[in-house]
């Protein structure tokens, strides 16, 4: 069994890395968000090898099945062409070396932790994460479930397409 | 052979029958779609390939198979390849989510009637059947024409707008159920009418504790698998083709596939959550002892005895109704079944809580 | 429970004020009034229960306390909101709310046309409730914010009809006023909390008490007379005292029933209040005490000299209240403690029932005040005349009435003190009332007999007022009539208000020692004496303005007359002596202020302009810009962390 | 074995691509979505950190992120829609003008 977690992790993890290379090189949106799609069902993959099973299918419902929808539903909606490609400018290079010189250092650091024993009290089943939430965490919970009310809110009103009488309001 | 390889054989078989069950529907809903509606209109439909026309969908296979494949200039090839693909796979996944039988005892263990037996099944089901949009979507936008982009467009503002009153109805479900385990769900239903006298909780169909929800997920069935009257997504019409319009020959049939592999999937959803899954009143008393292969057989049949009204049903419903608009379809969708469901729930909780 | 409802006698105006105010837009007018009149009604009520329950004479002063909630707390200071119902208080009170009762039914009649209606008695209720936290206040910053309160709706009460500008202006006098004494209050307060270390009004009293038992405060002490002088200049400002009298004529200009509630009967007795609260400090510094005395005395006589002449039926009334409250500050000052509390409740009910009257006839006359173009109103306005009459005769001091008893109670303890200044000032209060009795029955007959004055526009609307006003009428008058009961002479041994307060001022007079108790035929020769020196002077005027003003009707151009007329040119010598050189400084300050102050921030404004005219460079918009700095911090943390 | 530190590595990798397609591309969409990819490493490394500790814990706090990802992609779509109404683009070098 062991061998078969590696195996798991190991493609999962490489779907992920490879799909999340691709968002960024791909040079059509959509691609990018396909590509995106795939990081995000990798993840779920991995919280699947970790015993999230909740939250794994969590993150299938809301980003592949929400967020990245609407990201698909935007690109279309603006009908974006492909990005055409130009020379990299000063920018562009140090943001490149940054990057880089982030990832290695991201990893050192990773490399230097001790893995802990994995002695998790709880599992990540749904009932678990339900008691977590309707005890401890009840008022995050609750925040949580607020600002997404805010943010629809908020979305209605700021992609709302105004009428012209309207627009010349807000201009005076 | 060892016990453990028989049961793996087994689990092996049974991958086979579900996905078998999902594929062999579709030529049979094809025909059954085109014989029910000749018959609702006083024709004869297809009968002059097989006896009773029966082999017609296999003829219309070869017929796309040998079609030329054509792919539209400008277009992103690769997205427009895996488009039909897309839609093709979330109903298989679906499927293996569906406790289509009873378990039976194999080799010293019990075999799961169902391909897998997720603890948050319930929610898996529901986010994989959420992907279908993407090849709909990407269809649309890859042909790199207007009808099908905006087909496209479409059919992922539908899809999304049903999903959340489906998925709050299936919230009032698990609520009465206490879990998100579809098995668990089924078997709570192994009786027709009636509660729990040990638990207290209802063990009967859920159609019957759940009326509201029911129908507010068939509604949101037909909108999802974008049959008439919520087929505006491939509205011949206004859009030609919807999606599908620049498509032919075996991407085509995958797209048309998709659609009647999704009716599946969705018909069994309904009766797994719905209606009593393999149970039937009356079904114990055969004398089969459940637990054993022949009780698993017979609840098998029963589901897709359950299946296949559903079935009849959608593709009557096809042929009766006339298409909505889209901004009567939107208007369906956000202003009368989301809060009908949600409603629902807040009942459904209060009572549960107060029970 | 009697704490609860100790409780409940603060917090029900204040509720009243929180529904009135964010339910003005439902509440129909009536029902607004009704629930003001009731948030007052109900607080009279408790009070009467909760103060039967604090009557027994105990060697501690009797009293009930409650607690609200904790409010100051830091270093050595611990103030909370708490309350405090003894016997002074519990005097103070019942007239606040019972007076403030009738006066609000008074105003459901009065201001019933008027468009701000509901605001008033948001107001009103206010008030109320500000006043109700300066007597129940147990601690010295619970006073002072029911002080500024009542200062506060003061103001606003004044400028009620703030559209016109004169309104408005009186309103601000009477706050600016009020804030040099305010200013005294806030520096005894100071130096009381350094002297004692607390802010509890019980403790500080207590405490000075023994603290001279033990000779820790020989009498005469420097301090304490600092304290109890500072303490009476913020009386002085809220009791309109003599060099800050100003404000209360002026503050004539509110709506009548706000001059009987807040300018007569309670808010300016809050400085008699303060000082018979800590009647212990004035006890032992008799500087102090003799400064209250003389300033009272000169602020009585003073005052009575201006009403002589006063033309406008309410500011002859206005004048009169200083001059009454000079009285009761006469009564502090010579250690009548007990009398001046005494004609502070009398004083309510006969100045409120003037002010009432005068405001229903000023109702009547469509808001005319000008008593020379009144008189002969007798027959029109028969209610409101016998109840004025009844008001006449108690403010003049006349035998039964309330005036005669508290009045003389007070000039009987300064004319048979000893030493030069007591009898000083008891013949200056003497004068006094000579002239009270005059100027009260030259407004009577001027406003109610003698031939018919009024313009035309007057004359066409003459009408009785409703029964909402007259019925408050009734009531004080009778209240004016028996109210002297309350407090007979001493010969009469019975004395129901004195010997209820007695607990409350007992360490006060066993510091300055009891007053010796006079023999019978003395007392009531002075008193004869006193009631002749009135009648007297109610005769003179009753004869004098018989037919109508007479020779007072045109303005005089010199001599005395001309003085009185213009009220000593008290406004105009403040305007040249106080106000001018104000200004000046004023002109210097703004200067100093626009030239110096505003250079060097402006110096700094431009030097920040500068910088960040550099800084400007960095924020060029584009996000990635941003983005690529704020991944490089992002890397260096992450490298500090390796 | 599979052990924390593999998926802090993994978690890494993720967050660095996330930081490059950020700084690299000049579609505002494109580098939002980059943003959910860091979002989604560090999500990773809290799911992963929490074996050691209490999983239905983390996973809560995951859940939590979750949900604030959702509104933030919500306000910032609808924010990249009225930008392309007002600015008919979607590159970022070319919107450095807050006044519209």
């Amino acid at each position: 069994m062991e061998v078969l977690e590696r195996v798991a992790f190991y493609v999962m993890a490489v779907i992920a890395v490879a799909s999340a290379l691709l968002v960024v090189v791909n040079r059509n949106p959509v691609a990018s968000a396909m590509s995106l799609v795939g990081t995000f069902l990798a993840v779920a993959g991995l919280y699947l090898t970790l015993n999230a099973t909740f939250l794994s299918a969590i993150q299938v419902l809301v980003y592949a099945g929400a967020i990245m929808v609407l990201f698909l539903f935007v690109i279309m909606l603006l009908n974006l062409e492909r990005e055409p490609f130009d020379l990299p400018g000063f920018g562009r290079i140090a943001g490149f070396a940054l990057s880089v010189v982030l990832l290695f250092s991201l990893i050192s650091l990773a490399l230097n932790a001790t893995a802990r024993p994995e002695t998790s009290a709880r599992g990540g089943s749904g009932a678990e994460i339900g008691d977590v939430f309707f005890s401890d965490y009840l008022f995050p919970f609750e925040m949580a479930s607020l600002l997404l009310l805010v943010a629809m809110v908020g979305v209605i009103v700021v992609a709302r397409r105004r009428k012209p009488e309207e627009e010349e309001e807000g201009e005076a | 052979m060892s016990d453990t390889q028989v049961y793996y054989l087994a689990y092996l078989v049974k991958l086979l029958v579900v996905f078998t069950l999902a594929v062999g529907l579709v030529p049979i809903l094809v025909y059954a779609e085109r014989r029910v509606s000749a018959l609702m209109q006083f024709r004869w439909g297809p009968n002059r390939v097989g006896p009773f026309g029966l082999l017609q969908p296999f003829a219309d296979m070869v017929k796309l198979l040998c079609k030329e494949d054509l792919v539209p200039e400008r277009a992103s090839k690769v997205l427009f390849t895996i488009a039909p693909a897309l839609t093709c796979i979330p109903p298989f996944l679906v499927m293996s989510f569906i406790p289509v039988a009873p378990s039976f005892a194999l080799a010293g263990r019990e075999m799961k009637g169902v391909v897998v037996d997720s603890p948050v099944g319930i929610l898996l089901l529901l986010a994989l059947s959420s992907l279908t949009v993407y090849g709909l979507a990407i269809g649309g936008w890859a042909s790199n024409s207007k009808y099908s982009l905006l087909g496209g467009l479409r059919s992922s503002a539908q899809m999304i707008s049903y999903e959340l009153a489906m998925g709050v109805s299936v919230l009032a479900v698990l609520c009465v159920a206490g879990t998100l385990n579809l098995t668990e769900i089924v078997y709570r239903q192994t009786q027709f009418f009636g509660f729990d006298a040990t638990s207290g909780n209802w063990a009967g169909w859920n159609v019957f504790a759940q009326p509201l929800a029911f129908v507010i997920f068939l509604i949101a069935a037909f909108a999802e698998t974008n049959r008439l009257p919520f087929d505006l997504p491939e509205a011949e019409s206004e859009l030609v083709g919807g999606y599908h319009t620049e498509y032919s020959s075996m991407k085509f049939s995958l797209f048309f596939m998709g659609e009647y592999i999704g009716m599946v999937g969705i018909s069994s959803v309904l009766v797994a959550l719905f209606l009593g899954g393999w149970h039937f009143p009356g079904m114990h008393a055969l004398g089969l002892q459940p637990g054993t292969l022949p009780f698993t057989i017979l609840g098998l049949l029963v589901f897709l005895a359950k299946i296949g009204v559903l079935l009849f049903f959608f593709i009557h419903v096809r042929w009766t109704l006339p298409r909505f608009r889209y901004d009567q379809l939107m208007r369906i969708g956000w202003k009368v079944l989301l809060p009908l469901a949600l409603l629902n729930v807040l009942v459904t909780g209060a009572v549960v809580a107060g029970s | 429970m009697q704490e609860n409802l100790l409780e409940l006698i603060i917090l029900i105006p204040f509720a009243s004020v929180a529904v009135q105010y964010f339910l003005h837009r439902v509440l129909p007018a009536r029902l607004a009034g009704l629930i003001a009149c009731g948030a007052v009604l109900v607080p009279f009520l408790l009070t009467v229960v909760v103060g039967r329950g604090i009557g027994s004479a105990a060697p501690q002063v009797p009293a009930v306390t409650a607690t609200i909630a904790s409010w100051l707390t830091g270093g050595g200071l611990e103030v909370a909101f708490g309350l405090r119902l003894d016997p002074l208080s519990c005097a103070w009170t019942l007239v606040v709310t019972g007076i403030g009762f009738l006066i609000h039914v008074y105003s459901l009649g009065y201001m019933h046309h008027d468009p701000g209606f509901k605001r008033f008695f948001i107001y009103m209720n206010l008030f109320i409730g500000s006043m109700l936290a300066l007597v129940l206040g147990d601690s010295l910053p619970l006073l002072f914010l029911g002080w500024e309160g009542v200062g506060l709706c003061s103001y606003l009460l004044i400028g009620f009809w703030f559209e016109d500008m004169d309104n408005a202006r009186a309103g601000q006098k009477a706050f600016v006023v009020n804030r040099i004494g305010d200013l005294g209050f806030l520096l005894a307060m100071l130096m009381i909390f350094q002297t004692f270390g607390t802010l509890d009004i019980a403790t500080v009293t207590s405490s000075l008490s023994a603290g001279h038992a033990q000779g820790l405060y020989p009498l005469g002490d420097g301090r304490i007379t600092l304290i109890a002088l500072l303490l009476f200049v913020g009386a002085c400002g809220k009791s309109a005292q003599l060099p800050l009298f100003v404000w209360l004529p002026d503050a004539m200009a509110g709506p009548t029933p706000v001059s009987a509630l807040i300018h007569a009967a309670t808010m300016v007795t809050a400085g008699i209040y303060m000082v018979a609260r800590f009647s212990v400090f004035f006890a032992l510094a008799p500087v102090a005490s003799a400064v209250v005395a003389i300033v009272g005395a000169l602020t009585a006589f003073v005052s009575a000299t201006i009403a002589l002449r006063q033309r406008d039926i309410k500011k002859v009334l206005a004048y009169s209240t200083c001059s009454q409250l000079g009285y009761m500050f006469l009564g502090l000052g010579v250690g009548a403690y007990g009398a001046a509390v005494f004609h502070v409740v009398t004083h309510a009910f006969f100045k409120a029932l003037l002010f009432l009257g005068a405001g229903s006839v000023i109702h009547a006359l469509s808001h005319e005040q000008n008593a020379m173009k009144m008189g002969g109103l007798k027959p029109h306005l028969p209610r409101t005349h016998w109840t004025f009459f009844v008001g006449c005769f108690a403010l003049a001091g006349i035998f039964p009435f309330a005036g005669f008893f508290s009045k003389d109670k007070i000039l009987g303890e300064a004319l048979l003190g000893h030493g030069w200044l007591f009898p000083l000032v008891g013949v200056l209060g003497l004068i006094t009332a000579l002239m009270t009795a005059f100027y009260t029955f030259r407004l009577y007959r001027l406003v109610f007999t003698g031939p018919e004055r009024l313009d035309d526009h007057a004359r066409a609307h003459l009408h009785e007022s409703p029964a909402t006003m007259t019925l408050p009428l009734v009531i004080l008058a009778l209240l004016s009539i028996v109210g002297g009961a309350l407090s007979l002479p001493a010969f009469a041994h019975f004395d129901l208000l004195g010997d209820y307060l007695r607990p409350i001022f007992a360490s006060a007079l066993a510091v300055a020692g009891e007053h010796a108790h006079h023999a019978v035929n003395v007392e009531v020769a002075l008193m004869l004496v006193s009631l002749a020196v009135v009648i007297g002077g109610a005769w003179w005027a009753w004869n004098r303005f018989a037919e109508g003003p007479g020779d007072q009707l045109p303005l005089p151009q010199s001599g005395l007359p001309f003085l009185l007329e213009n009220k000593w040119f008290v406004d105009e010598i403040y305007a040249i002596f106080v106000i001018g050189p104000m200004r000046g400084t004023a002109l210097l300050a703004g200067f100093f202020d626009r030239y110096v102050i505003d250079g060097i921030v402006n110096g700094l404004a431009r030097l920040c302009d500068l910088c960040g005219a550099f800084v400007r460079l960095l924020q060029n918009g584009a996000v990635h810009t941003y983005a690529l700095l704020f991944l490089a911090g992002a890397v260096y943390l992450v490298c500090s962390l390796l | 074995m599979i052990t924390v530190v593999d998926y802090y590595v993994v978690a890494s990798i993720l967050f660095a691509i996330g930081a490059l397609g950020f700084l690299l591309r000049k579609n505002v969409l494109v580098m939002f979505m980059s943003v959910e990819l860091m979002l989604n490493s560090a999500n990773l490394v809290l799911v992963a950190s929490a074996k050691s500790f209490d999983l239905a814990r983390g996973s809560a706090f995951a859940l939590v992120s979750v949900a604030v990802a959702a509104a933030e992609v919500g306000v910032g779509l609808a924010i990249i829609i009225a930008l392309f109404r007002l600015k008919a683009t979607v590159d970022a070098e070319e919107i450095t003008n807050l006044r519209g």
